[in-house]
Formats: C-alpha cells, structure tokens, sequence
C-alpha cells in the first residue's frame, strides 16, 4: 500500500481498519541468493539496494530481535558529513546525497531534517582545527560555514557565551546541510521498501552457526522458534555491528581490528523546542539535539570498556550531564527521562570496514564505531555493490580489513590504535 | 477552601497542619496547608482540569498520589528556577508558590490546540511516517517540504516550556557506602532495614516520599495495638536514631548500575521556595552497597474503557490517599470501578473519611463476603458482574454508564444504567514497581495468579520485598522483608539480627485481580493518557505488523511519556496479548530503562554545575594576569596567549615578543611542561626502548631531544631528557602530553617489562619552569646565577647544571625551542613566583621581554621545530624530516612497524614550510591548493602553525605537503574557503631561523 | 650565598584565615611541607627501604602510596638530601615533591560529609582508620588523603590544582558553614 | 562497576584508566617481526563472556591491574597485580 495524505484520509474514513503489515513476516526459505546477517539499519538498506539497485531480490535479512533492535534503534540520529579525511568525506557526502531523498526512495517519511550541525570551538587553536575540517568539506563541495561567537550566539541563544565560562565559546563551525532523521523510520522504512521487492525479513531469528565447505561461507544456521535449521545461499554478508566480534567468531575468524563497547544515549523529558539544531561540546564530548517530540537527545563518550551489554555507567551521565549544563546553564532544572546503552563495534582507527571477505563467500560490513548511523544509506549502497559484483565501490576501495596492518589507517582523530579513544 | 476538604480529624488528613499556605495556579491566588501537595491542594479547591495531554490536547485532571502520575504535569516557579513537567502529585505545597498549566493556549479551561483532535482517526499511531513527504522532487526539496511541516509539528509537540535563564541554585552530590541499601520505605523496607540494622549492619534506607511508611501512611490496620501510621512513623524515627543507619526522606533511588552501585536523589530544597545560603536544591547520592533489598512496592494500575481519560476519572487508591492522608475528597460523588478486592478497601476507607461513594462497580460477580461488607459500609450501590462501559462528561466526569459483564467472555450486556458522579475511582490491579531490577537486566516473570509480572531471578546482590515482590498482605510484607534482610545480610558476611515484626490487626486482603484491564465497547478508551495512545492505535499497531512489544511501544509511543508507562504498560501488554491471541507472558513486557522518575540534569552534574572542570594554574599565573596577559585555556591549563601592551592586539603584541626574542632576550613560563622522574638502575635502559633515539650514552649533565613513537610507528610524543645523574633522568614531554606520556611508560614499566627496576613519577607539579631565550640570555643569567658557570664552555649547548638565583636552587638547562641562544631554569614550584621576578628584574637592562604562547609558537614556527598540530597522529618521524632521529642501534617502541612499506612513500604528507607572497596572513586550517580560488581543485595538503615571521617579514606556516620534501620553491595556494581567504605561497624550507644552528650553539 | 626566600603557596591569598559562626562544621586550613619525599623501593629491597625508614628521626609522618613506595613528610627541610644518601639507587629511588603538593587540612564534625560530597572513599573510621593513607581523586585532582584523627584529616593536593581544590571545599563547606585557620 | 586494586583496595572503576585487552603480548624486545607487532596491535578476540583486561589505578596508586571481568555481565571475576611487585603482592 502506497503511503500518502490521501492514504491517511481513506483510511481514516473507513476506521483504519484497511492497513496491511509494513513487511511480511515470512517462513524461511531453505536457500537464497544473498543472506545478510543483521536486521539493523545497514543490514535492511544492504537488501534493500541489492534489490532494488542491482536487482537481487532473492535475498533474506536475519535478525535475532525485532527489526530495528540494534544500534540504528538507540541512537542520537545525527547526519553530517563533516569528515576531515577524503575517505571519508567522499563516503558520508554520498550518504548525504541518499538521505536527501530517503523518503522519496522509500514511500517511508524517515524524517530527515536539515536543521544544521554545529560543532563548538572554545580557543582560537580550535577554531583553526575546525577551519581545516571545514575547508576540506568546501574543497570537497560540501557546505560548510565556521561561525564567530556572535553569530553562534545567535544561532542558539542557550548557550553561555560568555567570557567567564570555563571553556569560553570561541566559535564554531556549522554543516548546514546535516542534521538528523527519525531512526525508527529509517529502520521500518528501509524494511517495507526491501520487503516490497521481495526481500524476505526474518525476524526472531538469530545465526548460530555459518555452514561452510572448506574455507567457504555457504550459509549459516539459525534459531528460530526455539529450533535449529539451515539457511544456504551464494553469498553472506554480515552486518552485525557491535556483534561483530561474536558472529564472526563463528565463521572461525576469532580476531579482528575491532572491540565492542557500550555507548550511552539519553533523552530528557519532553519541552517546547529549546534548540533548533544539533550542538557538540569542543571542550569534551557531548552531542545534544532535540526530537521532534520535543525531548533532548544526547550522548558523550563511550564507556571505556569492552561490553556486550546494552547498558553502561555512572560517570558517564556525570560527564555528559556536566557538560550539558555547563554549555546549557538554563538545562539544569530540565529532567532526564532515559538512559540508554549499545554495544558500538569500535574498530582501530574509528573508520568503517566495508569489504569482501575475509572468508570466500563473506562479505563485512563492521567498524561503524559512534558514527554508522549517518552511513546507513551509503552503507548499504556500497555493502550492496560489493556483494553483488564481489568487488569495492571506488567509495568503499579504502575501507579494507588490511590497511591497518598496512599502515594506512583512516585515523581523523589521529588516536591511533585504541578502538575506545576514537 | 472549597468544600472538598473533609472534616479534618485524627485518621482524616493526618499529613496536615493548621498552617494555611498561599499559592497561585494559572495567576489565581488560591490557599492550602502545609503537609497538602499541589495536587491535594488542587483538589481541595476543586480545580478539576489541571493539564492538557500531548498530541490531542485534551483535558486531564489528576490521576494519581505519586510519582507514577501520568497527567497533572505543570510549570512550577519562575524564571531561572522555572521548572516544566513537574509532577503535581509530588510538589509539595510552599507558601508563595507559582504553578502554571503548559501545553494549552489560550488557557487550559480552553485550548484551541483541541483542534488536534478533529482530524481524528487521521492522528493515528504513526500517521507521520506515512505522510509530510512532499513533492517527489530530487535532493534539498523533497526534504525542505518536510522541513517546513517538521517546523509546525515541532512547535505543537512538546509539554512544557524550559527556561530562558541559568539555574541560580546549586547541586551537590555525596559518596555512601554502606553494607545494606534498602529501597523503599513500607512495610517491607522497614522490616529489612530494622532486622538489618540490628545485625549491626550500615543500613541506608532511601524513601521517595516526604514520610515514611510508604502504604502503612493511610493503612487501617492496627499494628501492637496503635493506628499503622503512628507505629510506623515511631519505628522509623527510633530506627533513624541507630548510628548504623541513615535514613533518607525524598529521596528517589533512580538508577542500579553495576556492582551494587545506585544513584538516588534527594530533593533537599525542593519543598521550599528557594534553597537556604550554601545548601544545594539537591543532591545526588552515589551509593555502593554490598548488598540491596529493594521493597518498592506496586502501582496501582487502571481500566480502559471509553471515556475513560476524562478529567475525574483516577485510580481508586490515590482517591483513597488524598481523602485519608489529605483529607480531601477528590469530588463530591464519587463512583468505584474494580477488579478486585483493594477498589472495595479504597470506597470503605474514603467513605469512613466522610467522602460520599455513590456506587461500587466491580467486573467479578464473586466476590468474597468481607469484602462485600465492607463496600456495605459505604452505603454506596454495588454492581458486581458490571462494568463501567463510558465515562462521560464535557470537559470534566459528570456520569458514567454501566452495564453487565461477563469475566468469562469480557463481553457486555444488558441495560445501560447511568450513574451520576464527578469522580471515578478505577482499580485494576497491582503491579509490582521492579524497575530497579528490570534496569539491570532482571527478567521479569509473570505471576497468572496475581495477574502481574514478578522482578524474576537476582543477577545482582539484590533481594526483593513486599509487594515489589508480589507479597502483597501486610503480614507477608513484613515477612518478606525480614527474609531479604536475612539474605542481605549473608551477602555481607554478617550475622542474623533481631525480628521486630508488629501484631498486627487489620484487612486479609487478597490482591489477585480478575485478568480484565479493558472494557471492549465503542469509544476512543485510552491507554497511555499523557501520550494519548488508544486501544484502537494498539490494535492498528498490530494490523501493520508492529507486533513485538519494542516495535508497538515505538510505533505508538505507548509508555514513552514522562510518565514511562507506570500506568499503561500493563494494559497496553494486555491489549496487544489479546489481539495476538497469546498470553501476556509470552508477548512480554518493554525493559525499563535509568532513571526511575526524570531527574534534573543540574542534579546529575551535581558539584559540577557551575564547575565543569578544575582550572590547572602555573606557580606565576597571579603575575601573568598582573602583566595585562590574555590567558588561554589550554587543556584544563590556563596560559597567557600574549601580553599585550594598552592598544595592542594579540597579533602585534606575540609580533613585539618574538621580535624581543630575536633581538635581546625573553621569557616565557613553561612550568605546564609534562616533567616525569625517571630514576633507578634500569632507567637508562628503559628510556632508551621507549625513545627513538638512544639514551643510553646520553652523559651525566647533559640533555637530549627524544621522540616517541606509538607501537604504529606513528608519533606519539616528544621533549628533552636531562640526565641528572647515572640513575636518575628528568623527562620533559609536551603540555597536552604529560598524562598519557605518563601512562605510557606506567605501562611499559609494569606490564612489558616488570623486570627493569625504575621508578617514574610525575613532577609536573614539583618544577615551575621559566625559558630565557634570546642573544642576551648569557647575560641574563650571568647577572643572576649563582654557583654555576654558565659561560659557553660551562655550560655548553644542551648542558644541564645546577646554580641558584637569589638564594633559590635551580637546575638550568641550556635548550633551544626558539632557536636562539637559550636556557630553561627550573626551580621548585612554590619558588616560581620569586625565580620570575628575579629573572626579571636581572634582565631589566636588556628590556627582557615575557612572552605568551603565540611568540613561542612563532619561534618555533620559524625554526622549524614541531609541535602538537604536526604531531597530529597521523605524522611518522620521517614525515616531519625526523628520520635522524630512528635509532638503528637498538630496538624500541615503535620500530618494527615503522618500517612498514608505506612509511617510506613519497607522496605521504610531508613537512615543509610555505610563505605568503602577497603579504596576506595564511590562517590557520588552510588547505594548499594548486589552483585558483574559484577553481581550487583538491586539496593537496594543509597548514598546521601559522604565524607572521619577523624574521622574514612575511606570513608564514608550517604544512603537510603530499611528497613536500620534493616540491620547495613550488607556488601553491593557501586556500581556506571557511574565512573567505585564498593566498598565494611558496613551498619553502621548514628551517628558516639560522638552520644551521649557530645562534643557539654560540 | 643568598638565603632562600620564603616558599609562597598557591593558596597565600585564597586560605585568609576566617572564623564563621561556632556552629561551623568543619575547619579548613592550609600548609606547606618542609620536606615531601616519595621513595620507592625495588621488589627485593623492600625490607631494606623499611628499615632505612624506620631510622628516620623528627617528625616524621610516613604514608604508604603504592607497592614499595611511601611518601613522607618531615617538618624540617632537607629530607630528600638525608633520604638519598640512606637510599642510594641500588636500594631505591627517591624523589623529592615537597614543592608538588599543598597541604589542605580538615577538622571537625562534618568533615567526613564534607569530604564524601565529592571523594568517592569511604570515610567511616572501620574502613578508614586514624593514622592510615588513601590515594584517590577528586574528578582530575589526585589527592594522598591522610587522616589525623577521627574527624580530621590532611589532604595533598598537586600544587598547580590546589587553588580549584580549595576552591571546591570552600564551596562543599558552606552547606555546613567552615572557618580558615 | 567496583574493581579491586590489589593494593588500594575497592574503588569506583572511575579512579582507573581503562588499557584494554591483557593478553595482547608484545613481542620480545629483539622482534623486528612486523607481523608479530601486527598482531600484537591490532588483532582483538573481543570476546563475549570473561574477557581479561589492563586498568591503570590512575587515581590511585598507579600500578596496573588485570581484571577478569565479563563483557556480558559485566561481572568482575578477579583483579590481579601484574608489574614488579606483582609476585610480592599475590
Ligand atoms: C547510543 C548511540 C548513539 C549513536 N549516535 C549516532 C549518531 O548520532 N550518528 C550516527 O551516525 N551514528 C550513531 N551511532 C552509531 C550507529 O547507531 C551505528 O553505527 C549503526 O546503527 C550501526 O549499524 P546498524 O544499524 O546496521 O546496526 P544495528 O542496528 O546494531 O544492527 C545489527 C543487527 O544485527 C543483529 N544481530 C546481531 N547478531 C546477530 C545474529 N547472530 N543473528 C542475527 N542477527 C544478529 C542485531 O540484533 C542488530 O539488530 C550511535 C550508536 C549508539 C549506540
Ligand atoms: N493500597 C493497597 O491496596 C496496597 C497495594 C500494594 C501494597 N499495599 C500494602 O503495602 C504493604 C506492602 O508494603 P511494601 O513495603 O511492599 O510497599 P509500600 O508501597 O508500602 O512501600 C514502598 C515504598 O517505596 C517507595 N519507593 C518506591 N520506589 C522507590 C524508589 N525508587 N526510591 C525510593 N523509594 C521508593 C514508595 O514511595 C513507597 O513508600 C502491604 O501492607 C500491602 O498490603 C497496599
Ligand atoms: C532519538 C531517540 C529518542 C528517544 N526518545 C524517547 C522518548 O521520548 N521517550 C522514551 O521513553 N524513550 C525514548 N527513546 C528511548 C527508547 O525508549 C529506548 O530506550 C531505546 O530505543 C533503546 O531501547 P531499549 O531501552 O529497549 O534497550 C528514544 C530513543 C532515541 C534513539
Ligand atoms: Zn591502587
């Protein structure tokens, strides 16, 4: 069923009573041409541009949840493109292209909203860090614009600009053009659009084990319904996020430039719109926007530990709350209504990995750390054309599992190889 | 006063006193006692309609007595300390307090924002998914269209509004620890916390509320021979006297986090008008305890039916609080709708409290004797095998319709009776509050007979109580409670303490409801009343597939309000079971999440509001700022950036600086430098696998420069080394540097090799540091040091001595940033002060110059030296013309990656300088760039330090240049669009001050 | 030779001596060390540096501070100079850090209150008993906390944050009210 | 989450600075092996369940503690000293 206005309005008229399921919820079948592991955002947009640009509908998505349960569910929903390194910069300005039309592409309003992402500078040294990023974005024809403190003041009338603040505010540099999206819709969008095309959603399903001949993926087993069977096809890609670690330790890969640990996310109780944009703290780390619901959405570092939980620690509420007020004097009396965690697949140089291999007949999609949220369309797209044509795009040529060992990491924060400083 | 206040006497309105508070509501000044809350006060007066709901904006009153409450949402007080959405049901009543109603306009009698409800059936669940998507067109006006209604939307979403201004109060936090933490203060808390604290157990025992007793506060019962209350405000008070225990009123234990670590949150000042001098509005209480038993309690949770959100309607328990504990009638008639026993309970005790109940509405037709009688004693008409089928009322309850129903079928029937009331009191059942456990991953099990979930199997130090734990009599809560202290107590490694559990006199209630929260007849019923999800959203919902709990509560925002569905989220768990055809078990429940109630993000900064980072200052900086500098937050370090003269600007002032420098002599503090001890037999051996470079021929009394690398092969860090004797080194690293440098070497130190026996320590804190740095600094230095020659052939380059100056001991070493003739003296840190003031006043005669970190930047600059933006973690040594520096000697950290293939290609980034041509500045962050400013082409590499160089009286930077080493003398552009600046510039050589070295080695 | 000039402390103008009210709840002061010196010893001489300890004379106040490692204040000057020659470096390493440290003082009945509002210790005196030493922090502030009594203590405060150190427990004591000695 | 320092006793983890993985073995002083130190840098099990892991008491006594903790639960099995005195302190 299209969605529309008009849609809304019949609908309405006859009691809502004529919806169909957004997807199906189908049996599996015992092969398929394409199987992907991971039924979060870059798992349902690989489907999805596997059927819809290069014509493989013969694919299903496996996910042990619900749709949706991973990361692309829990996170902060920026989208921005403000990377330093061509790499990525080429990468995430193409994601920023997809986002632009989302929800054209899928009949799913996914939300995508360009209200602006500003990224605060608190010293003149600062200033030129953020000027650097911004140039590379201009020479890379994405808009960029670095903010003196007047003109910050004015965008965010919140925030302590004054001199006598610890950090004092210096400037800062805004995408314009970045902003965030509904992260459900993003999930639920891509999914309707892939089931559409025949993509067939498992949910509830979680792989156990990969079927292998020789050194070769072939399928995998799953738990269904408290039931074990096997689901065979050409090509597996994984897209597991934070789970990488356990899934491919199942292919027999039991090490990778890659550890899991948890970020925290929080949204405060609903209020009128209080900032229009999304902010980042240059003295920490702190990232803060509001919903369309109308609650702040934020989140800081990472818990600095390998974890497989879905929950984190005391600290850092501690560190991201203090650094939320101290930017936002007038947030104190504001409530923090949830907390959060997700397990972030933290790779060594805090850029993607989006590859063939490294098993025959594998196909990896990992390494997201903070940021995969932004990516899923570009994501998928070239996850998608990897796996079809069992080779990189030119966006995701850099992308290896090997240029760590190399030499050649994508290193923006230049942090080197500790996943958790990234 | 209206006439909802009951006639006040002893077991009527015992929470409160003859004290009469005033108090505005919407700018209408209106009065209550002290002990009322705003909501009791509310009610008292007979404000009816206090909030407007999120999405329909449809009038709500009160519902509940507690935090749970889902609809009295208002703004309290005003300017910085304005507060939204605070719970009506907890603000308890000041004298002078300001409350307001939000999210309605023009008022909340009358909003205009009802015009939300027209569209009706249009704002289903999820409707904006499906729609707001505009004109297929490609790119930024597909989006811009949904950009202008996100506008709108954004604007009518939202509660209430949050202030403009800084809070002005203060949050504080406090460190506990104690052996056993109980939650909760009831029945069941108070066994545990009594049973343990006899054991001689630290107990901490947190409440929410402003007393104690939780349930007890308006129970009947007798307990050893006195009302509930009474003993139980005498227990706790004689308990709180114990020095093992410390018993916390308000105070909400919000978050489980791991290790039996909590956060819970006192309102100290909340209950005031404004905190007394020096106390803070809360505190956040971190909490490790060694065990936890948590008695929470339950909630009490509604019918859904149609109508049933209507300004009247609450649950029957908080009805029966506020005219037992508050003595207020929440209406004039007042109706009861039940599944179960505690409805009957609630109508008895409000009627004994002189409330009128009209009549007693329950879905079972067995119902057990006792609990007949006592709905006799109300006097009120009784309906059994009925239910309420709609609740009607413009704006507010006026009647409701009953009809029979049958358990058996959840169908109705027969005749439709009205009965007028203004109050509808709805007991569905109990559902224990284990949201501490859930936080933690507890898995909750569902009891069929109690109709509830249960916390399900610890995986923490925690035991649960009372009715949290579905042991709902009084007799169990009590029991329960001493079993978890018991068991507590074992997690401790204490002994069993003493059993204080009261004869008790009261109700044998049974708590077990029939399995019936939704009455199925026509009409928008609703389940989440603030967020306004109806039963109908539920079912559509599940037509579209979204039929995992997770996905339901996502697509319909079901318990996703202020509230977390304290209220809802049985019934909506129960509407879904149903339509799926499965037990609620196996649909299952949503996991609640920190906190247990919105907590202030001002009490979660705690200390730190206001304070967000400890300032790190120089024995000197008092004289800094005497001296006009600009100081500059570098990392928690404050540093003058440059001194500047009355009507200079930084630039001509770090300009007048350097020129100083160049031309006679400066100074400069660099106490911020990292400074880490090295000492024991093995430290040159350890310095010399950590540094690139050797070390380990390094001579006494002599310094070296030393990189070091990350295992990558990337650099890591670099500074001088002095050695001060065979075993003993003095490492110096960069400012930002110092910590992880530190760690670094810890590491090393104790996990690579234990065995090399020597000892680091940081002495960052030990030495003030003062560089003297130009041609005149021999002089200088010669005019002021004492025992010690610091003529060239006393002190040669890169030589570190020991002298004094003005009595002060100072170690000297003759090191060069700048380029010129150079020392650094350092002296014991509370001697900073008095070295400054010596140097300067010894380099009076040369006009010694103090310069700040943009003249020592632009020294280096010039020199060529690196610094933190070259060391920018992506830069080997041989990127920045450093290849010298890799020993091939030795082994050390770093050096088997760094000879990877790719280090050594030539078009990496490599370092040179560029030069203005045309006398315009290179801002910092440039790119460089071949072409011209409307054509640019891609970047080719960008500037790291900047500044304008005296020396050649031109702007000039540092760069990383793909292949640079190769490509001096080429034109190039730096290019920084952000700054609207493209200048053109010549690849030069990084070395432009004396390469050769002679000013600094003469 | 010259003679030394004063040692100034980072808190000369901020500790002005203050009496509150005589319902103040802590009393705070500040001092600086004649001698602070941290030594270490190596894993086998461990007993040795013991020893060489226990032969120190004057008033001496010796704090553990990690495996093999103390730190310890005299009330005269020159300690690092005695220590070194009893310590030479096959034995131990010894480092001075009389001029690294501000000592902030705490006393009376609110002390552990104040203290536990933003040390994350425990201060009760079964866990932490009279005369003994814990190394902990107060966010980036590393404090050596050695309690001196029942309710008072001494804290060693790394001398370029002992002005936002002090700054805070003047803060945390006025929920309390404290007096400056 | 509480770990133990084996000197120092309980603490918040807060006073230690997290270093990741313990049985990342550098290789020997004399390797030149670049793909031993590859390993050694890069290559993670990351496993979910006990996972042993490096925390520097950076608040405390700053020595280096290896925990044995669960990457799951979150439970802490053990905490051991590791450096020179790690023999002395067991
Ligand atoms: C708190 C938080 C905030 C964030 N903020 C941002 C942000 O602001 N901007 C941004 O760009 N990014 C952000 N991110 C990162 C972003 O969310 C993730 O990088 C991205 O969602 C990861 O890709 P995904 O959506 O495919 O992952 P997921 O949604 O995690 O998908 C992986 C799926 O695989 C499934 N799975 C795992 N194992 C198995 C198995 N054995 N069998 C079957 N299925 C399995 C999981 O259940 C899961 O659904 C944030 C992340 C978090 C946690
Ligand atoms: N009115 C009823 O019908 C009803 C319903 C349930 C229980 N009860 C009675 O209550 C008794 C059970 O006692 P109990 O002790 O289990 O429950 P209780 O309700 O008496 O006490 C629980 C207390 O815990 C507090 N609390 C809840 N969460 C908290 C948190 N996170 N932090 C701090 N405080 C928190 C509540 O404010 C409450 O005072 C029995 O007598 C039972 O019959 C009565
Ligand atoms: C951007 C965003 C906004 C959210 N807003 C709310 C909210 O308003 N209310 C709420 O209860 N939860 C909100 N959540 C949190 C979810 O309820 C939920 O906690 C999160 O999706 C993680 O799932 P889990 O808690 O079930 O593990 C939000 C989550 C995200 C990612
Ligand atoms: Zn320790």
């Amino acid at each position: 069923m299209r969605y529309s206005a008009f849609a809304i309005l019949k609908n309405a008229l006859r009691g809502n009573r004529d919806w169909t399921p957004a997807w199906r919820k189908p049996e599996p079948k015992s092969k398929y041409d394409v199987i992907i592991i991971g039924g979060g955002g870059h798992g349902l947009s690989t489907a999805f541009y596997l059927a819809s640009v290069h014509g493989i509908t013969n694919v299903a998505v496996i996910e042990k949840g619900y749709l949706g349960s991973g990361n692309v569910g829990r996170n902060t929903t920026i989208v921005r493109s403000n990377y330093r390194l061509t790499p990525n910069s080429r990468f995430y300005e193409k994601s920023m292209e997809l986002w632009r039309e989302l929800s054209h592409t899928l009949n799913y309003n996914v939300m995508f909203s360009p209200r602006g992402v500003l990224n605060l500078a608190h010293n003149p040294g600062q200033m030129d860090t953020m000027a650097e990023r911004g140039n590379q974005m201009r020479l890379m024809g994405v808009r960029s614009e670095l903010l003196d403190r007047d003109q910050v003041a004015r965008l965010n009338p919140g925030l302590d600009v004054s001199g006598s603040a610890r950090f004092p505010i210096e400037g800062g540099l805004l995408q314009p053009d970045a902003g965030n999206a509904r992260h459900d819709a993003v999930a639920w969008g891509y999914a309707r659009g892939a089931d559409q095309l025949g993509v067939d959603l498992l949910e509830g399903t979680e792989v156990v084990d990969f079927l292998k001949e020789g050194d070769t993926i072939v399928g995998v087993e799953v738990m269904r319904n408290g039931e074990r069977s096997e689901i065979r096809a050409e090509k597996t890609g994984v897209a597991v996020a934070g789970n990488t670690g356990r899934v491919m330790k199942m292919a027999g890969v039991d090490h990778l430039p890659i550890e899991s640990t948890v970020l925290q996310a929080f949204v405060s109780e609903s209020i009128k719109p209080i900032i229009p944009n999304v902010v980042t703290f240059g003295a920490g780390h702190l990232y803060v926007s509001q919903s369309d619901k109308g609650g702040l959405v934020f989140g800081g570092n990472i818990d600095y530990y390998n974890s497989y939980a879905q929950r984190g620690n005391l600290p850092v509420w501690e560190e991201v709350t203090s650094e939320l007020v101290a930017m936002f004097p007038n947030f104190a009396r504001l409530r923090l209504l949830r907390s959060w965690g997700g397990v972030m697949d933290m790779s060594m140089d805090g850029s993607p990995i989006i590859t063939t291999g490294p098993l025959p007949g594998m196909y990896l999609n990992a390494g997201w750390c903070y940021g995969g949220f932004k990516a899923t369309p570009a994501s998928g797209w070239c996850f998608a054309h990897t796996i079809a044509n069992d080779k990189a795009h030119n966006l995701n040529a850099l992308f290896t599992l090997e240029r760590f060992k190399d030499g050649n990491p994508i290193d923006e924060l230049g942090a080197g190889p500790t996943p958790w400083y990234h | 006063m209206s006439g909802f206040r009951l006639n006040l006497r002893n077991g009527v309105g015992d929470a409160l006193s003859d004290e009469t508070i005033n108090f505005t509501f919407n700018g209408k000044p209106y009065q209550g006692r002290k002990g009322d809350t705003l909501a009791s006060a509310l009610l008292a007066n007979g404000v009816k309609i206090v909030a407007r709901s999120f999405k329909y904006h449809r009038p709500r009153g009160i519902f509940t007595a507690g935090s749970e409450e889902p609809n009295a949402l208002v703004t309290l007080r005003i300017a910085g300390r304005k507060e939204p959405n605070v719970r009506a049901t907890e603000v308890e009543l000041y004298d002078g307090l300001i409350a307001r109603t939000q999210n309605s306009w023009p008022s909340v009698n009358f909003d205009l924002m009802t015009v939300n409800q027209l569209p009706g059936k249009t704002f289903s669940a999820g409707f904006y998914y499906k729609t707001f998507m505009g004109p297929s067109r490609p790119g930024h006006k597909a989006t811009q269209f949904w950009w202008i209604c996100e506008q709108f939307i954004r604007r009518a979403a939202g509660l209430g509004k949050g202030s403009a201004h800084a809070d002005p109060d203060r949050y504080a936090r406090m460190n506990a620890f104690c052996d056993i933490l109980v939650v909760g203060s009831g029945a069941a808390g108070l066994a545990a916390a009594q049973r343990a604290a006899s054991a001689g157990a630290k107990v901490i025992a947190c409440e929410e509320n402003p007393t104690l007793g939780g349930a007890l506060q308006s129970a009947p019962d007798i307990l050893d021979g006195e009302p509930a209350k009474d003993w139980v405000s005498h227990a706790w008070e004689e308990l709180a006297q114990e020095p093992n225990v410390t018993v916390l009123r308000r105070t909400t234990v919000q978050s489980y986090f791991d290790d039996n670590t909590f956060l819970a949150v006192e309102r100290v000042a909340d209950h005031i008008a404004q905190p007394e001098k020096g106390q803070p509005r809360q505190r956040a209480w971190n909490i490790r305890a060694k065990s936890t038993v948590i008695a929470t309690g339950a909630l009490e949770r509604p019918m859904v039916f149609p109508g049933n959100d209507l300004p009247g309607v609450m649950l029957a328990d908080a009805a029966r609080r506020y005219a037992v504990e508050f003595g207020t009638s929440p209406g004039r008639s007042i109706c009861v709708f039940t599944n179960n026993d505690t409805g009957w309970l609630a109508a008895r005790d409000m009627a004994k409290s002189g409330v009128i109940i009209s009549a007693i509405v329950d879905v079972r037709l067995d119902v057990a004797d006792h609990i007949r009688a006592a709905g006799e004693e109300t006097r009120a008409q009784v309906r059994i095998g009925a239910a309420v089928v709609k609740a009607k009322g413009f704006r507010h309850l006026s009647a409701v319709k009953v009809r029979d129903f049958s358990e058996a079928t959840g169908h109705v029937s027969g005749h439709e009776r009205t009965i007028p009331c203004d109050v509808l009191a709805v007991s569905g059942g109990w559902s224990p509050a284990f949201h501490l456990t859930s936080q933690q991953g507890g898995k909750p099990q569902w009891d069929a007979e109690l109709q509830a979930f249960l916390p399900g199997a610890p995986i923490q130090k925690w035991h649960c109580a009372g009715a949290m734990a579905g042991q709902f009599g009084l007799r169990s809560a009590f029991r329960s409670g001493e079993e978890a202290a018991v068991k507590a107590l074992a997690d401790c490694g204490l002994e069993d303490g003493e059993s204080s559990v009261p004869v008790i006199d009261g109700d044998s209630v049974d708590h077990a409801p029939a399995p019936v929260l939704e009455i199925k007849t026509p009409g928008k019923a609703f389940v989440d009343l603030q967020h306004d999800v109806t039963a109908d959203d539920v079912h559509l919902a599940h037509r579209e597939g979204f039929i995992s709990v997770e996905h339901l509560k996502r697509y319909t925002t079901l318990g996703m309000a202020t509230d977390q569905g304290k209220t809802s989220n049985m019934s909506g768990l129960s509407i879904m079971a149903e339509t799926q055809g499965k037990p609620i078990p196996d649909v299952g429940t949503t996991r609640f999440r920190p906190p247990y109630t919105p907590v202030a993000l001002g009490a979660l900064a705690g200390e730190r509001y206001g304070h967000l980072a400890a300032e790190r200052l120089t024995p000197m900086y008092d004289l800094h700022v005497e001296a006009g500098a600009h100081m500059y937050a570098n990392g928690p370090w404050l540093r003058p950036e440059s001194y500047n003269l009355p009507g200079e600007n930084v630039e001509q002032a770090y300009i007048r600086e350097t020129i100083a420098v160049r031309k006679s002599v400066g100074m400069v503090d660099v106490s911020t430098l990292g400074k880490i001890d090295v000492q024991g037999p093995d430290a040159a051996e350890f310095l010399n696998r950590i540094y690139s470079n050797g070390f380990a021929k390094l001579p006494v009394g002599k310094a070296r420069y030393g990189l070091m690398l990350r295992e990558d092969g990337f650099l890591f860090d670099d500074g001088t080394t002095w050695r001060l004797d065979d075993n003993r080194f003095l490492m110096t690293t960069t400012t930002i540097g110092a910590g992880k440098v530190m760690e670094h070497l810890e590491y090393h130190h104790d996990v690579v090799w234990p065995d090399l026996k020597v000892a680091l320590t940081s002495v960052s804190d030990e030495w003030a540091a003062v560089a003297v740095a130009g041609p005149k600094s021999r002089a200088v230095l010669r005019k002021c040091v004492t025992d010690c020659d610091v003529s060239n052939e006393g002190m040669p380059f890169m030589g570190v001595r020991d002298g004094e100056i003005d009595g002060i001991p100072v170690k000297i070493a003759r090191l060069s940033f700048s380029g010129e003739l150079a020392y650094e003296v350092f002296c014991g840190a509370h001697w900073g002060r008095a070295l400054w003031k010596a140097l300067e006043k010894a380099g009076e005669k040369f006009d010694i110059t103090p310069y700040g970190l943009e003249a020592l930047s632009t020294l280096r600059i010039e020199k060529g030296h690196v610094a933190g933006p070259e060391l920018n973690g992506r830069t080997t040594p041989l990127d920045l013309g450093l290849g010298g520096m890799i020993s091939s000697k030795k082994n050390f950290v770093g050096c088997a990656l760094l000879q990877r293939e790719t280090f050594s290609k030539e078009d990496r980034f490599q370092l040179v300088a560029v030069k203005s041509l045309d006398g315009q500045p290179i801002t910092g962050g440039s790119h460089l760039v071949a072409g011209q400013k409307d054509e640019p082409g891609r970047s080719q590499g960008h500037t790291t330090s900047m500044c304008f160089s005296p020396e050649l009286n031109c702007y000039i930077s540092l760069a990383l240049l793909e292949g640079g080493f190769k490509r001096h003398g080429e034109k190039l552009f730096a290019s920084s669009p952000v700054r609207g600046k493209h200048v053109a510039v010549e690849v030069i050589n990084p070395h432009i001050v004396d390469p050769k070295g002679g000013r600094m080695h003469g | 030779m010259v003679d030394q000039p004063e040692m100034l402390s980072p808190l000369h103008d901020l500790a002005m001596p203050r009496a509150a009210s005589d319902t103040a709840g802590v009393e705070l002061g500040e001092r600086l060390c004649a001698s602070l010196v941290q030594v270490q010893a190596w894993p086998n001489t461990v007993g040795r540096v013991e020893k060489a300890l226990s032969t120190l004379k004057g008033e001496i106040t010796i704090m553990p501070s990690g495996p093999g490692r103390w730190l310890i204040e005299d009330e005269s000057e020159g300690l690092e100079d005695r220590l070194r020659k009893k310590i030479p470096s096959a034995v131990g390493a010894v480092t001075g850090l009389t001029h690294g440290r501000v000592v902030i003082s705490i006393s009376g009945r609110k002390s552990e209150w104040v203290l536990a509002s933003g040390i994350a210790i425990d201060f009760s005196t079964d866990a932490f008993p009279v005369g003994e030493t814990r190394l902990t922090h107060h966010h980036e502030i590393g404090l050596t906390v050695h309690r001196t009594g029942e309710t008072s203590f001494d804290l060693y405060v790394f001398t370029s944050f002992s002005r936002a150190f002090w700054q805070w427990i003047e803060r945390a004591g006025e929920e309390v009210g404290y007096s400056v000695t | 989450m509480r770990l133990t320092c084996p000197y120092c006793g309980e603490r918040d983890h807060q006073e230690f600075t997290y270093r990741g993985d313990a049985s990342a073995r550098r290789p020997s002083l004399d390797s030149q092996s670049i793909d031993e130190h590859n390993a050694y840098v890069f290559d993670r099990a990351n496993p979910d369940g006990i996972h042993h892991e490096l925390w520097n008491h950076t608040s405390g006594c700053r020595t280096h503690v290896v925990v044995a903790r669960n990457t799951v639960t979150h439970e802490i099995i053990s905490c051991d000293p590791v450096g020179p005195f790690a023999k002395v302190m067991k």
